[in-house]
């Protein structure tokens, strides 16, 4: 390596250690995780917050007098506090706590649109949409005749934003639109859509799932109305997420699923629902996970969102160097703001072969449509390779990738 | 009461003057002519009260009454409220409210209420404290007071 | 104790071990946990085969080739593959993990009911049902003009079957039933009401949250058509659960929610849903929670459903007769067949007064509605005190209640 | 192949004919005569393919071809499978199904495929099981041919 190291958070180096995960071989190799964007492995922080809570603590919330039903409510609400705090939502009634970016999402659609969406209406999204902000939509158009539009992206995979704003100006209902890119890493610039579709009247919902782990989120300073994101994501367990709601629109909002806890009275000929956010959660709640999730709040908050924007800024910008020094290297996605997401194509190689030689020297990457068809569709292809560096990753992980790709270029020269 | 309590904060909670309004709630009753009401209702439990105000043109609090079921800090607690918001201001049942919730929660002194208004039995909620999943129940009645009171029709302790 | 103990099954005793919570002082007592019915402890080879997981073995599933992602995905499936032997489903196609019986009637309700009712259809329950079996109907018909009609409770707390076939003639499309009641413990015939409800073509979803913790079940020798439960109440993690359901009925509905995972393809102009289960499992789900909710079948089998349901047999009859010893109680519910759960009221004293009480000695209950406020109301009650006993307890347990009831007895005396 | 595996087992699935086979798929072309088709999708990648087959009424497949696009497992396959079922009988081409799907997946001899068919090529996949999620790749064209025969339209490998 005849570049210069990039100057790294200092500080972030020694939180390598706090992953488990991250200090195991695999196939002989010691193992570099390069798919945070799929899903984040945990600090050990969060490992035993989960496990401390089944030892000493567990019993079901909101219903019970006795001890332990009093610690776990308080422990469970005390981590709808923390992610409160995290995106500085103006209240706990706006915090509702779903399963994950997905199910928060499939809410929006079925009580907040499917009541009042009317044939005509529009729903506008982009090119970049993973999945789950794409399917909810489909189906919630079929269900009421309104129509599905969708605003196209450039070659560098930034939206284009005058044919966005062109279309903000039909009778759409609602944006629904992504932070940060999976498939491309592409930072979409919220102020000004946002402040756009204010303009139009246009309800937004931004889908943070890979907004949460990168940056700090203030969900009353980006104006939106909806901010979905998912636990696994940032350093939690799987199982949790959050749907963020202006309270007004949640309140409207009629109940998503029917259950114990949602409701304050049952009768065969009047049922009551429950205040916010419990109108919006029915049933047993993913106690041990939401609890770990607050404590990977807590982890995020002590490295500080900052410190992490800007490692891996800096270890983005290594990795793009490195990659343009591999022969027949192409990225895919790159936008003028981009997180440390970097998905690219080898010669002719297959992403699926490509992910199984590197993976054979260890190193994890993503190879595949990343639940994003459409963009793939976009550059024409099938799949990338797709590297995503979380917090914990560092150059050395970047030098193994380099390495592990040039060998496959060898294979298939 | 009985004396196989060996247990302090058990008797703190169950005092006498509790387990006395507990059993015979005063002012227990429907208000035919009440100015303004409003439901009390505690999902964890799912008790309801409804509390009964009757206030006159000088905004004085001059009947209240109440009615509903619950358990012995509920009960007890709504019993006492309505003895000491009766002959006083709006203004100062307000005061009352804030007085009182803000000590069974956060152990507050709570010095908002007028001096005037003798809040010394209500010390006998005071045990509550201990118990963090009943203090839900002592404040019950003073949500539904501060509803009433600011025209709501429901309120919920969760 | 001048009764003779009840025979217990020998090796139980040793099981209440296995689980790490028990063995704790609560409010300087040693803990007695009799709240199973809301939500059950777990032992300590789920919290570790979850700790293991996130330590060795955490990546996003079906979406990678790296090791991790297959690995996860092993363990991820494999659990599938215990709970279709544990219900005995025909295929693992018929097994959609959800994230409890909520969202699995919730499923049926919206997937199933929503497309197909009409205004003079109906939905047939009973008075017995937790509120996660009541409101998805009560929504599920406002949105569709269909009826839910109920089937009344006799003074024991069992379904008056009678009344139940009677309403079965009129133009029924569901009936969604209880294994157990949470509320009174009563079993409910189900061998018998399914078959009424065949003969009448009417399809029969069992809620089951309370059925699996306590007895062998097989789907197919029940004959029902969708079989719902949670992980929580049978020894899992918390946000984990399991809907069966027969794979003709389950082919044919469309899907529930919309995202990753659940699609084989999606464009603007064509989306193409994924195979059963996959169909129903939109989003990352949740990976740890079912990993260990593998880890409970295989604890739960290692014990013996049949040990289990024969130990809190002999303890619930235990129960009852020292209940019966203590002046002023009486029971709510007392069907002639019925599971370890026992509802009881103590004179006039408000069951949460109860709870508080011997919670400050150790004991935890559960008091309330506990879900059911029909139930409740059928009973002329605002609530109940419930002990619920689970294959962990034992007659020390059953003692230690006995005096804390008294003592709650004399004080209030 | 490159000498830089110094890896047996990266050796083993890459192997000359595998990687021949799929920068050269054989018969990858439509037949615009096919009597039966099937699209192969494997949904934890994407990836399609068509596979098309011209079976006489002797029920014998006389021709085979396939479109798409995939790794090169998946494409090598294909290539191969294409190769082998031509001029063989529908139940021998689905006894080579059988075969080849049981040793990629259990890993088993295999021996249902009548002994006058030389699946000998067939064994250049068998460096895939060391690649569990990569069978489902080496599967895909098998699936889609049992499709075909079966007259289904789609085969998924998950
Ligand atoms: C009979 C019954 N049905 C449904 C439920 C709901 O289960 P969960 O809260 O796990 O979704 C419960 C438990 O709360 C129950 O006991
Ligand atoms: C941008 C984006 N949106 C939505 C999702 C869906 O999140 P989940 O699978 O956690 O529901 C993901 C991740 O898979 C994502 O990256």
């Amino acid at each position: 390596m005849n570049q210069p190291q990039p100057t790294l958070v200092a500080d972030i180096a020694a939180c390598r250690n706090d992953f488990p995960a991250l200090n195991q071989d695999v196939n002989g190799h010691s193992l570099v995780y390069l798919d945070s964007a799929a899903s984040a492995q945990q600090p050990l922080a969060v490992i035993e917050a989960v496990a401390r809570y089944q030892n000493d603590d567990h019993a079901n919330v909101h219903r019970g007098v006795h001890t332990l039903s009093h610690r776990a409510t308080e422990l469970y609400e005390g981590a709808r506090d923390k992610l409160r705090k995290f995106v500085n939502a103006a209240s706990r009634a706006e915090i509702v706590l779903t399963s994950g970016t997905t199910e928060s999402i499939n809410l929006v659609a079925q009580s907040y649109c499917r009541p009042t969406l009317r044939s005509g209406d529009q729903i506008l999204i982009t090119w970049l949409e993973h999945h789950s902000n794409i399917v909810p939509w489909q189906l919630v158009c079929e269900q009421t005749g309104a129509e599905l539009i969708v605003a196209p992206i450039n070659d560098r995979g930034e939206i284009e934003l005058d044919e966005l704003y062109a279309l903000m100006t039909g009778p759409v209902k609602l944006l629904s639109l992504s932070h940060v890119s999976n498939a491309l890493g592409t930072v979409n610039p919220l102020r000004e859509i946002i402040d756009r579709a204010k303009k139009a009247g246009i309800t937004v919902l931004i889908d943070g799932a890979q907004g949460v782990p990168h940056m700090t989120v203030d969900v009353q300073a980006l104006d939106c109305d909806f901010y979905a994101f998912s636990g696994h994501k940032m350093f939690g367990p799987t199982g949790t997420g959050v749907l963020w709601g202006r309270e007004a629109l949640l309140e409207e909002m009629p109940p998503y699923k029917g259950g114990g806890d949602m409701i304050l009275e049952v009768s065969f000929d009047n049922t009551v629902f429950n205040d916010l956010p419990y109108k919006f959660e029915a049933g047993t709640p993913n106690i041990s996970g939401t609890i770990g999730l607050g404590a990977a709040v807590d982890y995020l908050q002590s490295v500080g969102m900052d410190n992490i924007s800007e490692h891996e800024k800096a270890l983005h910008e290594y990795l793009v160097d490195k990659l343009a020094g591999v022969n027949g290297i192409r990225l895919i996605g790159t936008a003028r703001n981009q997180a440390s997401v970097q998905s690219f194509m080898l010669n002719d190689i297959h992403p699926h072969d490509l992910g199984t030689i590197v993976d054979h020297q260890g190193i994890a990457i993503r190879t595949g449509h990343h639940c994003a068809m459409p963009v793939m569709q976009r550059f024409g292809l099938s799949g990338t390779a797709r590297a995503s560096l979380g917090l914990y990753n560092n150059t050395d992980d970047v030098d193994r990738l380099i390495l592990a790709l040039e060998k496959a270029r060898q294979i298939f020269a | 009461m009985n004396m196989v309590l060996e247990n302090d904060e058990l008797q703190d909670l169950y005092r006498e003057l509790i387990l006395d309004h507990a059993r015979k709630p005063r002012n227990f009753r429907r208000l035919d002519d009440a100015t303004h009401t409003a439901e009390g209702i505690n999902p964890l439990c799912g008790d309801k009260l409804r509390l009964y105000l009757l206030i006159d043109a000088n905004d004085t609090v001059v009947d209240a009454g109440f009615e509903g079921s619950g358990c012995a800090i509920s009960m007890a607690s709504a019993s006492l409220l309505t003895e000491t918001v009766t002959n006083i201001s709006v203004a100062d049942a307000e005061a009352c409210f804030n007085t009182v919730t803000q000590r069974l929660t956060l152990g507050s002194s709570g010095d908002q209420a007028p001096h005037k208004i003798d809040l010394s039995k209500l010390r006998a909620l005071d045990g509550v404290r201990q118990y963090p999943s009943r203090v839900k129940c002592a404040t019950l009645a003073w949500h539904a007071l501060h509803a009433a009171i600011n025209s709501q029709s429901t309120a919920t302790t969760e």
